[in-house]
């Protein structure tokens, strides 16, 4: 696994998750990255499910079947189908917008999400905003294929405020990242 | 540690893609359909009239900004508990008197005064002072003069003292011990003024190489009719509107040696009875812990009521009255839900009144008809904050 | 008022709110006291409020008409006519009492409330305890003779940690000082 | 400061005094009847059998600890929000890992873990750590070693390693780069051993100059059925127990070498179909941040258990199910109030569930009637924690 190539389909993912940073900071990053490779052992079992027939629900759950796309300050709004906390919309913020005073975290949660209108899954970042004290508004916690402290990127209860100035924790936007 | 996060969510968006698509790494390598968004960051404008602003309470930290006209949050100013924030006249910065341990409850205990800008609310500079009194719900602890160059902050260890900042230089100046005042009023010119133990009112010229420290004659009773530390001032007029417990209103024109009107009767002014301090007496007191709000384009005095005895002074309200400074009546009465225990009017032509109680439930209401024209969650409990003309 | 004599009335209750500091330790104190003397304007309003006929409500505000004397645990406990904050009897400790790792203020502000048994004002100092995170239970609030910030020993929404490692209040406790 | 503090008071209760009895200095300079009490500080004892500990949650620090035979609060643990307590084995110390910045919500980052007494929960020492994850509501990211002699704090940069304590030295070892992995096992002589993404147990042997870290095979999925974080260990049958979100329970005995025992259906030990992670099927489900409890004594688990489908692994319980572990079989289901998402149990003879929820109220559960015993109002969403033998 650790030989895979970057330039090619991990790297498009990697600039939507970086929010446009430049290939070439990319790379860079990347090949920090590949050293520590903290979650590599991960794709095994992701190769795995992928083989599975039944391994596509997210058009299927409780939520997926009650989201809406018209309010973005309720905890039903489709985006948010594994989101945990403080909704940014909430605390002058947006969707995918931090509110005045707080940072963006560059890395995220993520979750793969339905949209009613399309029924298509899409991939969400829920880019915690972080630096100022807990915004405590529409607290919502939504759990599709959310998972435990091992597979950290897919778990929703972690502080995701890494590389920020502070870690304080205030609301967590969900940041649509393509088709998945 | 940046540059591994990055990789962590990479592969996790990697393996989790290749699951939800059927693991085809081709399918992947195609281009995508939906671009993907940018992260960004919300500022504000510059303070508004229509504004409003409440401090969370004792419990979270922070001072959330609401516009009155829709009702809806448009941030939060970082007021962690026990701070006062103040203005800045011209709009362009928050300031934030705090108190902080390096541990939390405990370690190394550090006093300052916080300056954010009012776009970005990011925290320009923190500007070292020797103390402050710890205490919730005040609005007068932190005041800023009408220039905008001096923040006097009140502090209490238990000896009583006002700190001097510097706000253009950013810097503490000095520090002037105050026995038996608290309480600051804004003394253009001067200085600042305070309410004392003994009933009068202080006033402190702050300009000199010392400071000079005068006083007016007893004018209250600061043990059995006292005046509420949440008074307010009038900029155009100069002038201080204070209440007492049993319900009396008078006014202080302020300067260099402030004179204190005639005091009347709320209760007198609406056709009862004045409040009278005697125990198993009922009557309509003011109440709360900012029990009342000055319109002040229209003189006008919106305060908190509520039927009781004596020494229920922080009771919430069952109605508010309107008074007519000028005219010294009480022009309107309407109920209000909720036992509110802090009020608010904005300063603009159409005033709204702010109010909100223990439950934390904010109203906005037309004072004009008594309407609530928004009921807001998890608001606060206050004080409530608004522009000053 | 500032020749008053530390040896007459004054120590006697000097000693009281010590908590059974030594004299001289007291007079020690008493004498830096004199010397900054934050509150001395207030005798004067106080002697002035004592000449007053009408001048001990006490018996009868609607606090004291509902006090109870069993239960320290509830906010109309006798003691607590003019406590505000969380009653540490509440919290692990009790009614003169700090819980575990709590420290009490030395100083407090004071409130005079009556005894429904025997009728009598007793003198009571509502002594915080600080250098924990507060307890918020049994949070009270209660106002018989509770002054404003000009008046700040009889004003009870100030945190009375003085001369404590920390300043973070935990919660209050209604020491009996004596008879008022 | 105190000295003049002390004379605020003397004079306010002089002034006071004055007041109240009408003014005559001879009428104070008399005795007084009522001799004045002391202010004194509780002192605790050793951390008994009967006692639980709950973490209050998100806004307000602190783990209060009540006696579960009483339902009475005894004390409080000081937890900052984000916390992780510790007990010491030998019941003289409280163990808490924190993250603390020098502003409140900015500053310095300062992670550290505090030594309290046991008696006196004062501050004995903060012993300094590289860094720790930030999570609420997990019991295994800081563990104690068996001995007392080593403490383990998980650290999520968001590259993962474990940082060890030398508890008897008070001083912070070294760091140990963990891949992949998370939450805390004992293994008793060896090191600690954690649970890992591609569905292993890796065994990381602290002792030796540099640490080995071995693996099991992949025995669960990490992303289709997990294993909640919160399992439970059994010290005397050195035996972990484990449940996934589908409801298979398995153990693994703890070893150099662990191994993994066959999982068994909790729904099936109860006498219905499995658990199914297809979707709309529904069925009951293990739920909640900390969904079992392992009485140890009896080698029972209690399991907080709700209707649903699957992905519903957060949502409180309907029901409490006890299980036979050692039998694999369901001994007992009965409804419980309030939603719980938390559950703990006393290891004594006669054990005590505590349950506790969003709601913060605590209930003390008699699990050999399911009555329940006390009901305990703002004792906080947990995690909880009980004495293990």
């Amino acid at each position: 696994m650790k030989t895979f190539d970057p330039d090619g389909l991990g790297e498009k993912l990697l600039r939507r998750f970086a929010g446009g940073t430049s290939r070439r900071g990319m790379l860079a990053r990347l090949g920090t990255a590949i050293v520590a490779a903290p979650v590599f052992p991960l794709l095994p079992v992701s190769r795995a499910e992928a083989a599975k027939p039944d391994r596509s629900p997210e058009a299927k759950t409780i939520f997926a079947r009650n989201a809406q796309t018209s309010d973005d300050t309720k905890c039903d709004y489709w985006r948010y189908c594994a989101i945990d906390g403080s909704l940014c919309s909430c605390c002058g913020g947006g969707i995918h917008t931090c509110p005045a005073g707080a940072e963006p975290s560059p890395v995220s949660w993520v979750g793969t999400c339905i949209n009613p209108e399309d029924g298509k899954a899409y991939l969400i970042a829920y880019r915690d905003c972080c630096g100022k004290a807990y915004c405590a508004k529409c607290d919502c916690n939504n759990t599709d294929r959310e998972t435990q402290l091992y597979t950290p990127q897919l778990n929703n209860d972690i502080i995701w405020c890494f590389g920020t100035t502070s870690m304080e924790y205030h609301c967590s936007t969900a940041v649509l990242v393509g088709a998945a | 540690m940046k540059s591994s996060s990055l990789a962590t969510i990479s592969a996790a968006a990697l393996a989790f893609t290749l699951g939800s698509l059927g693991g085809s790494a081709a399918a992947l390598a195609a281009p995508v359909s939906t671009d993907p968004e940018e992260s960004d960051v919300r500022t504000l404008d510059a303070p508004k009239p229509g504004w409003f602003f409440i401090q969370r309470g004792f419990v979270i930290g922070g001072t959330l900004i609401y516009d009155s006209a829709s009702g809806k949050l448009l941030g939060q100013v970082e007021t962690p508990v026990l701070s006062d924030m103040a203005l800045d006249p011209a709009g362009k910065a928050y300031y934030v008197a705090q108190s902080i341990w390096t541990k939390g409850t405990r370690g190394v205990r550090q006093d300052f005064v916080t300056v954010y800008d009012s776009a970005g609310l990011k925290v320009q500079t923190d500007i070292d002072i020797p103390g402050r009194l710890l205490v919730g719900g005040r609005k007068n602890n932190f005041i800023v003069s009408e220039d905008g160059k001096w923040g006097f902050v009140y502090n209490f260890s238990p000896a009583s003292s006002v700190n001097v900042i510097d706000l253009a230089r950013r810097k503490f100046a000095k520090a002037i011990e105050l026995p038996g005042c608290a309480d600051l009023i804004p003394n253009p010119g001067v200085g600042f003024s305070a309410l004392c133990s003994d009933g009068s009112m202080a006033t402190v010229a702050v300009m000199g190489v010392k400071p000079v420290i005068t006083h007016t004659a007893p004018f209250f009773n600061a043990t059995t009719d006292p005046v509420f530390d949440n008074f307010a001032y009038d900029k155009a007029r100069k002038q201080l509107v204070m209440m007492t417990y049993t319900g009396l209103v008078s006014t202080a024109a302020i300067s260099a040696r402030p004179t204190i009107g005639e005091p009347f009767s709320i209760q007198q002014a609406a056709g009862i009875r004045k409040g009278d301090p005697a125990p198993l007496e009922v009557n309509w007191f003011p109440g709360g812990g900012q029990p009342m709000a000055l319109h002040r384009p229209t003189n006008t005095l919106y305060v908190l009521m509520h039927k009781g005895e004596y020494w229920t002074h922080k009771d919430g309200a069952e109605e508010i009255w309107a008074v007519d400074l000028s005219a010294k009546k009480v022009t309107k009465r309407f109920g209000v839900e909720g036992k509110p225990e802090a009020i608010e009017v904005t300063q603009d032509a159409a005033p709204r009144l702010i109010v909100t109680g223990d439950d934390e439930v904010a109203r906005v209401i037309d004072p004009a008809t008594g309407a609530v024209l928004h009921t807001i969650e998890k608001a606060g409990s206050g004080p409530i904050t608004v522009i000053e003309p």
